[in-house]
């Protein structure tokens, strides 16, 4: 009963809100890149976590192997992604959105192989530690500043981590909003109705899913320097998944609701850790792993436009 | 967004037939190439063991492919769980016969009957009543995604994560003609496979269900206006797609030895390739494929790193999506 | 018929499995013309739409439009140059608003380029009321004023039809070919459809090729009837011509499903 | 090996971080801080937060693992009480699930709930994240009793913060390298042939063995390193026995072995009797695992002593405590990290965490008389009268070095024999 008492103090504690914190934005970052693809443009994309792990390697491998500056490895390895995602999708765009789906969960698990098994370059299943020396040498000076008592060390990333979040945001709600975002919606509708009227379809869905590769890209380093390692277990397709549940939680088609899934579905996440059931851990993992796909079943079949979707373009969309 | 699209956007505009006859002439040569290929790098010994290896690996992808398949064809369901239907067949034998006590070959029966019922269960469940309110894809998708993770993790909750294994031998093996080897359960699972794919050929073309299936898978709208009771087919395939996964998860489990609740899950990709390459909603199609991937995957390990044999696979299948979508067996439908 | 024709085509053909769905046909419209397509069912009229607008490509055969060749050109490059065609089953974005399907056509949108989005947030707005203004002029023409916010999806059958129409004009389509425009449509609304055909090629001189079954339209507000039979073309004439072919009756008779000109 | 110099190149970096680290957190509060000043009647409250592989790839070490620290605490309080020292030590624990996300938010769970030290992690990548993330930026010391990848030593420099209880990959390379050529009576001229599942421990170890056998003068083949989630090992196997090799070494779990091991022993070419493997193994032949592949194996695992009182009284202790009966490898060394956390706050009469980081050195290194567990009353009321001890755990004399790296440790050169796994003779290495 005390470590019952123990845990729910726990949930008062700042630790917890601050390591929580930074995960939701991390994943609600990810998963406005899904927003856009799969809310946004119908185009199924499977494997965002791909460009989560290429994002986070790519600044870890040219900081590490290549000896470049931090700073400078950040938009080298945004671009990379979005190489990524143009060079996938050229080919797979034009395939119906059921092959894109296989098609880039696939890629997303050759990413996380390569990753493992090209040790030279990735450092292999060892990880790769040492690309976040730049940012930590701010951050700790933050701290000092800022006076941040040692278990609030990570406040400076959490600040990072939700001003990036804040600005992506406010592009990706641009965007949606621009006559272009017009155009991904009417993708999503019917493409031949927007190929008959002299627009390229094609072109959109690419753009969109380059955009998507790149916003993964990001959420990809911030996670590195949450863990300041990195190691290809951190990049399994179900978190993927997860960030489906993110996204249909909050609403399919509603950039804020991305962000309220990710806090309900980041925050039960972490949450089940502290609550003292009469199972063993590992099934209290399990546990967690089922409520995952419940919520994934039951939004879908109750609730499809989730929270903040609006009702009317699910079903309109059947 | 209904997944099916009008035919005037067919992923690639109406392939005529002579493409697809050149293409596979196209595709024996590369098979001479392959070949020749494989024997410079191996020598005759290593090949032909790898062939046998991928052989026993590829039948049972062959078998968690059909189902796949069908169920793709006939519901434009892509059923993310299947890998876990196989991995509830395994455990379901393993119930039946280290639980209730039954020979492993009764065990095996039951654990088939119950996949099967998983099946048809989450038909009447989920699926038909989805499809009545006219869900979407996406909606049927991601619902597929959250079964699998409900299937898998009730599966590790009950079991447990330690390794399980049917009592089966999965040490001893025979010598065959020119110093190859196969291990004895292998030789049967094999042997046991190729016999129900057989089968299943047979009944896919002879029986007047089995060309309902096919008919279904391939064009839903047609099977209907030719009157095939959908409904009723439709259980069908789940019930045939859950006995051959659940066959699939058993024969896997004896021929790896030991196998953990992730079993089914991490050959599902490889079952995408197997469906993708024999052209998506194709029984047959899905049955080459099944077989094709298995032994490109063992071959693969003649020239590269064992490491990459999984990831051989998956490249297989985003080339094949690249370069050939409709797939390369997906002709066999027609017949 | 001193102008060149519009549009030509030529020994198109097109299989799918063994059908041969379009066997050589060939044809051209007049420019200003009214030209309706007609034959039984499975003549490959359809077929020919998808192949003329590039949505589908053919095996052999050319097509040219406004005296260059668009045989191998995307659907979206042949509309954008004025070739605009409309769909059997009509292809309303259903979850856009009847608005956002108008803008949607918009040709020459600055706010569609995602690098003009990007760098320069506010250099599309001019556009933007540009063709929000001409999409309401259109939408009230065409009686959809009052539905402007209104989710597509929520449109009568025949309205969609009239949407359909309204936004094919977004992009000043110089030939328009309309598959089955008068299918599912009440009698009055479809009065408004034919009226509006006529008054664009009066005052726009827009061209029209059109698929129809109701053989009264077609004898009435058709100058010129291209006849479809088993994917080729077997009759192009004036109307009463047409009507009096033997072959066109064969035809018809012929068909599984029965429709003889009226 | 990549990762070694890559981590060495980071170092001095690193090292200046480390102390602007120290600078910024020199004015953090700390919490539990209660104690501190005041020395022997002082009440000090600590609470050792203990990372449990309970799922994933390394849960068969997560039960006995718990059971062990557990114990420990109950040892310590109960010694505590005996000694009239004002100590009580709460054990809190959380599933790492075998991988370093979930390491990581485990490790957090730990901290909010008033850990000061941690017990812990598991895999060498799960140590590396915690300590990354977790333990170096807030000052937690962290013990893992199971993590031996050569890099983690280079973390102790940064912080100061991480130690271990368990010897690390070289020692137990050098030991099973010498251990096969003794077998094969030298080295020179003799072809092994090394394998390993694909992940941080086989990486580690296989290319510390070769590197090993090299230095003594034979050749080795591989290493072939293999996927745990392969469809099938035929072909592994197959590799693995090629061109019939004096011997083989296969650095893997328990779990995936059974599948390899089944398909070496179908290639008939492979016995036992010539396997050499490595790192904890289950204390019997696991009930997936075919006996014939693994009986006859000689292994080398950072080890424990297996003989004498010590040991005696641990494993009566064990039968008698609660939780899984079925020893396996690290338990010993939870034990002693477990212990270690309370000795460390003892000795800085403290339970903030970078003082007991301070402190976790000493009671170990060799100063001071020698206690174990069955002394620790003793052990705890020296140091909380600020005089030094030495104390030796049950996994071994434990004199931790400036990396916290156990400097002398046992290895254990063990043999399956009957589905057994008995402990041929003990090593001493290191030193």
């Amino acid at each position: 009963m005390t470590t019952l008492a123990v845990s729910l103090s726990a949930f008062g504690r700042p630790e917890f809100w601050i390591g929580v914190g930074i995960l939701v934005a991390i994943y609600a970052i990810l998963t406005l890149g899904l927003q856009l693809n799969i809310g946004y443009t119908g185009i199924y994309n499977f494997g965002q976590v791909g460009f989560m792990a290429v994002g986070a390697y790519a600044m870890a491998v040219l900081v590490v192997e290549a000896g470049w500056s931090f700073w400078a490895s950040l938009p080298a390895a945004t671009l990379i992604a979005v190489a990524f995602a143009v060079l996938l999708g050229l080919p797979t765009l034009r395939l119906r959105t059921h092959y894109f789906a296989i098609a880039t969960i696939a890629f997303a698990e050759i990413v996380r192989y390569v990753i493992q098994n090209a040790d030279g370059l990735t450092g292999g299943s060892q990880g790769v530690l040492g690309f976040e020396i730049a940012w930590q040498t701010i951050a700790l000076s933050l701290q000092a500043d800022l006076g941040l008592a040692p278990e609030l060390a990570l406040v400076p990333l959490l600040i990072v981590a939700w001003v990036t979040l804040a600005v992506l945001f406010a592009v990706l709600l641009a965007l949606g909003r621009s006559p272009w975002g017009r155009m991904l919606r009417a993708v999503r509708e019917d493409e031949d109705a927007v190929r008959a009227l002299g627009k390229n379809a094609y072109a959109y869905k690419l753009q969109s899913f380059a955009v998507a590769g790149a916003v993964g890209a990001v959420s990809g380093y911030l996670l590195a320097l949450y863990l300041s390692f990195l190691s290809p277990d951190a990049f399994l397709a179900s978190v993927t998944f997860i960030s489906f549940a993110m996204l249909i939680v909050g609403g399919l088609g509603s950039f804020p609701g991305v962000v309220v899934g990710a806090f309900i579905v980041q925050v039960v996440l972490e949450g089940t850790r502290y609550l003292q059931l009469p199972l063993t851990d590992h099934q209290v993992a399990s546990l967690r792993y089922i409520l995952i796909g419940l919520v994934l079943i039951l939004v879908m079949a109750l609730r499809p436009q989730g929270i903040l979707g609006r009702r009317q373009e699910m079903v309109l969309r059947g | 967004m209904t997944g099916r699209q009008p035919a005037v956007s067919v992923g690639r505009p109406g392939l005529p037939a002579r493409r697809g006859a050149l293409a596979r002439h196209r595709g024996a040569a590369a098979a001479v190439a392959a070949a020749a290929a494989l024997l410079a790098a191996g020598g005759l010994v290593d090949v032909a063991q790898a062939t046998v290896n991928g052989l026993t690996a590829g039948a049972i992808f062959a078998l968690g492919a059909v189902g796949l398949s069908l169920v793709y064809g006939s519901l434009r369901l892509i059923n993310f769980a299947h890998g876990d239907f196989l991995t509830f067949g395994a455990y379901a034998a393993l119930l039946a016969n280290a639980g209730l006590g039954l020979p492993l070959v009764a065990a095996a029966l039951v654990a088939l009957a119950a996949t099967a019922l998983l099946g048809v269960g989450m038909e009447l469940a989920m699926w038909r009543p989805m499809r009545a309110r006219g869900a979407g894809a996406l909606q049927l998708i991601l619902m597929a995604i959250g079964l699998a993770f409900v299937v898998r993790y009730a599966i590790a909750f009950v079991a447990g994560p330690e390794p399980r294994r049917l009592g089966v031998d999965v040490t001893s093996s025979y010598d065959l003609p020119g110093g190859l080897r196969i291990g004895q359960t292998e030789l049967w699972v094999t042997v046991i496979a190729f016999a129900v794919l057989a089968a299943v050929v047979v009944l896919l073309r002879s029986s007047s269900l089995g060309k309902q299936m096919r008919a279904l898978s391939d064009d839903v709208d047609l099977a209907e206006t030719t009157g095939v009771d959908t409904g009723r087919v439709i259980i069908v395939i789940w019930a045939f797609a859950g006995v051959l996964a659940g066959l699939a998860g058993v024969l896997y489990a004896s021929a790896l030895g030991s196998f953990d609740p992730n079993v089914g899950f991490i050959i599902l990709l490889s079952l995408f390739a197997a469906v993708i390459l024999g052209g998506m909603g194709s029984a047959y199609g899905a049955l080459l494929g099944g077989v094709t991937i298995g032994l490109v995957q063992e071959w693969s390990t003649l020239f590269i790193d064992v490491r990459w044999k999984l990831v051989v696979g998956f490249a297989v299948l985003v080339a094949v999506l690249t370069l050939r979508p409709e797939g390369f067996f997906g002709g066999e439908r027609r017949l | 018929m001193a102008e060149a024709p519009i549009l030509t085509v030529e020994d198109v053909h097109l299989r799918f499995g063994g059908v041969h769905a379009v066997a050589g046909a060939g044809f051209h419209v007049a420019r200003g013309s009214v030209t309706a397509l007609i034959g039984p069912n499975g003549a490959g009229k359809t077929t020919l739409f998808n192949v003329v607008t590039g949505f589908v490509r053919a095996e052999r055969g050319r097509v040219s439009y406004d005296g260059a060749p668009v045989t191998r050109r995307p659907p979206h490059a042949i509309a954008a140059r004025g070739m605009v065609r409309t769909f059997q089953l009509t292809k309303t974005l259903a979850a856009l608003t009847v608005l956002e399907n108008m803008l949607i056509a918009a040709p020459r949108h600055p706010g569609e380029r995602l690098t003009t989005v990007l760098v320069r947030p506010r250099a599309w707005r001019r556009r933007e009321r540009e063709a929000r203004a001409r999409a309401l002029e259109l939408l009230d023409d065409f009686g959809l004023g009052g539905t402007a916010g209104d989710y597509a999806g929520t449109l009568s059958g025949g309205q969609r039809k009239l949407l359909e129409l309204a936004r094919a004009l977004m992009i000043e389509p110089r030939l328009l070919l309309l598959d089955e425009p008068m299918a599912g449509v009440n009698p009055s609304l479809g009065r408004r459809l034919l009226e509006h055909m006529e008054r664009l090629r009066a005052e726009q001189g827009v061209t029209f090729l059109f698929i129809e079954h109701d053989m009264e339209v077609v004898m009435n507000h058709s100058d010129r009837v291209i006849v479809m039979a088993e994917g080729q073309v077997i009759a192009d004439d004036e109307p009463h011509a047409v009507r009096a072919d033997p072959r066109v009756i064969d035809a018809y008779l012929g068909a599984r499903r029965q429709e003889p000109p009226a | 090996m990549s990762m070694g110099n890559r981590a060495g190149r980071t170092l001095a970096a690193a090292a200046a971080v480390a102390a602007l680290g120290t600078a910024a957190t020199g004015c953090g509060g700390d919490d539990g801080g209660s104690a501190g000043e005041g020395g022997g009647g002082a009440s000090l409250e600590l609470t050792v937060g203990v990372l449990l592989p309970m799922t994933g790839t390394s849960s068969a070490f997560g039960p006995p693992l718990e059971k062990a620290t557990k114990m420990a605490v109950k040892q310590i309080n109960d010694a505590a009480g005996k000694a009239g020292v004002d100590l009580r030590v709460e054990v809190v624990t959380a599933d790492n699930e075998s991988e370093p996300v979930a390491s990581v938010a485990a490790a957090r769970k730990l901290v909010t709930e008033g850990a000061s030290c941690i017990v812990g992690s598991s895999s060498s990548a799960t140590t590396i994240a915690v300590a990354q993330s977790v333990a170096i930026p807030q000052g937690i010391p962290m013990i893992t009793p199971m993590s031996t990848a050569a890099s983690i030593s280079d973390l102790h420099a940064n912080g100061g913060v991480t130690f271990r209880t368990i010897p690390a990959d070289p020692m137990q390379a050098e030991v099973l390298a010498d251990v096969i050529a003794e077998r094969l009576d030298g080295a020179e001229g003799k072809t092994i042939s090394i394998a390993g599942r694909d992940d941080a421990f086989g990486q580690g170890l296989t290319s510390e063995i070769k590197r090993n056998w090299e230095e003594l003068g034979g050749q080795a083949t591989g290493p072939l390193l293999y996927d745990p989630n392969a469809s099938s090992y035929n072909d592994v196997a197959g590799q693995i026995v090629d061109g019939d090799p004096a011997a083989y070494v296969i650095i893997d779990l328990p779990q995936t072995y059974a599948k390899v091991g089944a398909a070496l022993l179908r290639t008939g070419k492979f016995s036992a009797d010539d396997l050499f493997i490595a790192g904890g193994q289950p204390a019997t032949i696991p009930e997936d695992t075919p006996p014939e592949a693994l009986n006859g194996a000689v292994g080398a695992s950072p080890g424990f002593p297996t003989d004498g009182p010590l040991v005696e009284a641990f494993d009566a202790l064990w039968d008698r405590s609660p939780g899984v009966e079925q020893q396996q490898p690290y338990m010993q060394n939870g034990f002693d990290a477990a212990m270690l956390c309370a000795l460390g706050a003892v000795a800085a009469q403290s339970t903030d965490g970078r003082a007991i980081a301070e402190e976790l050195i000493a009671p170990s290194a060799p100063g001071g008389p020698e206690y174990s567990y069955q002394e620790l009353d003793q052990a705890i009321a020296d140091l909380g009268a600020g005089e030094d001890v030495d104390f030796q755990g049950v996994s071994g004399p434990l004199d931790l070095d400036d990396n916290g790296d156990i400097q002398a440790g046992y290895v254990n050169v063990y043999r399956y024999i009957d589905g057994k796994l008995t402990v041929e003779r003990q090593v001493q290495a290191g030193d």
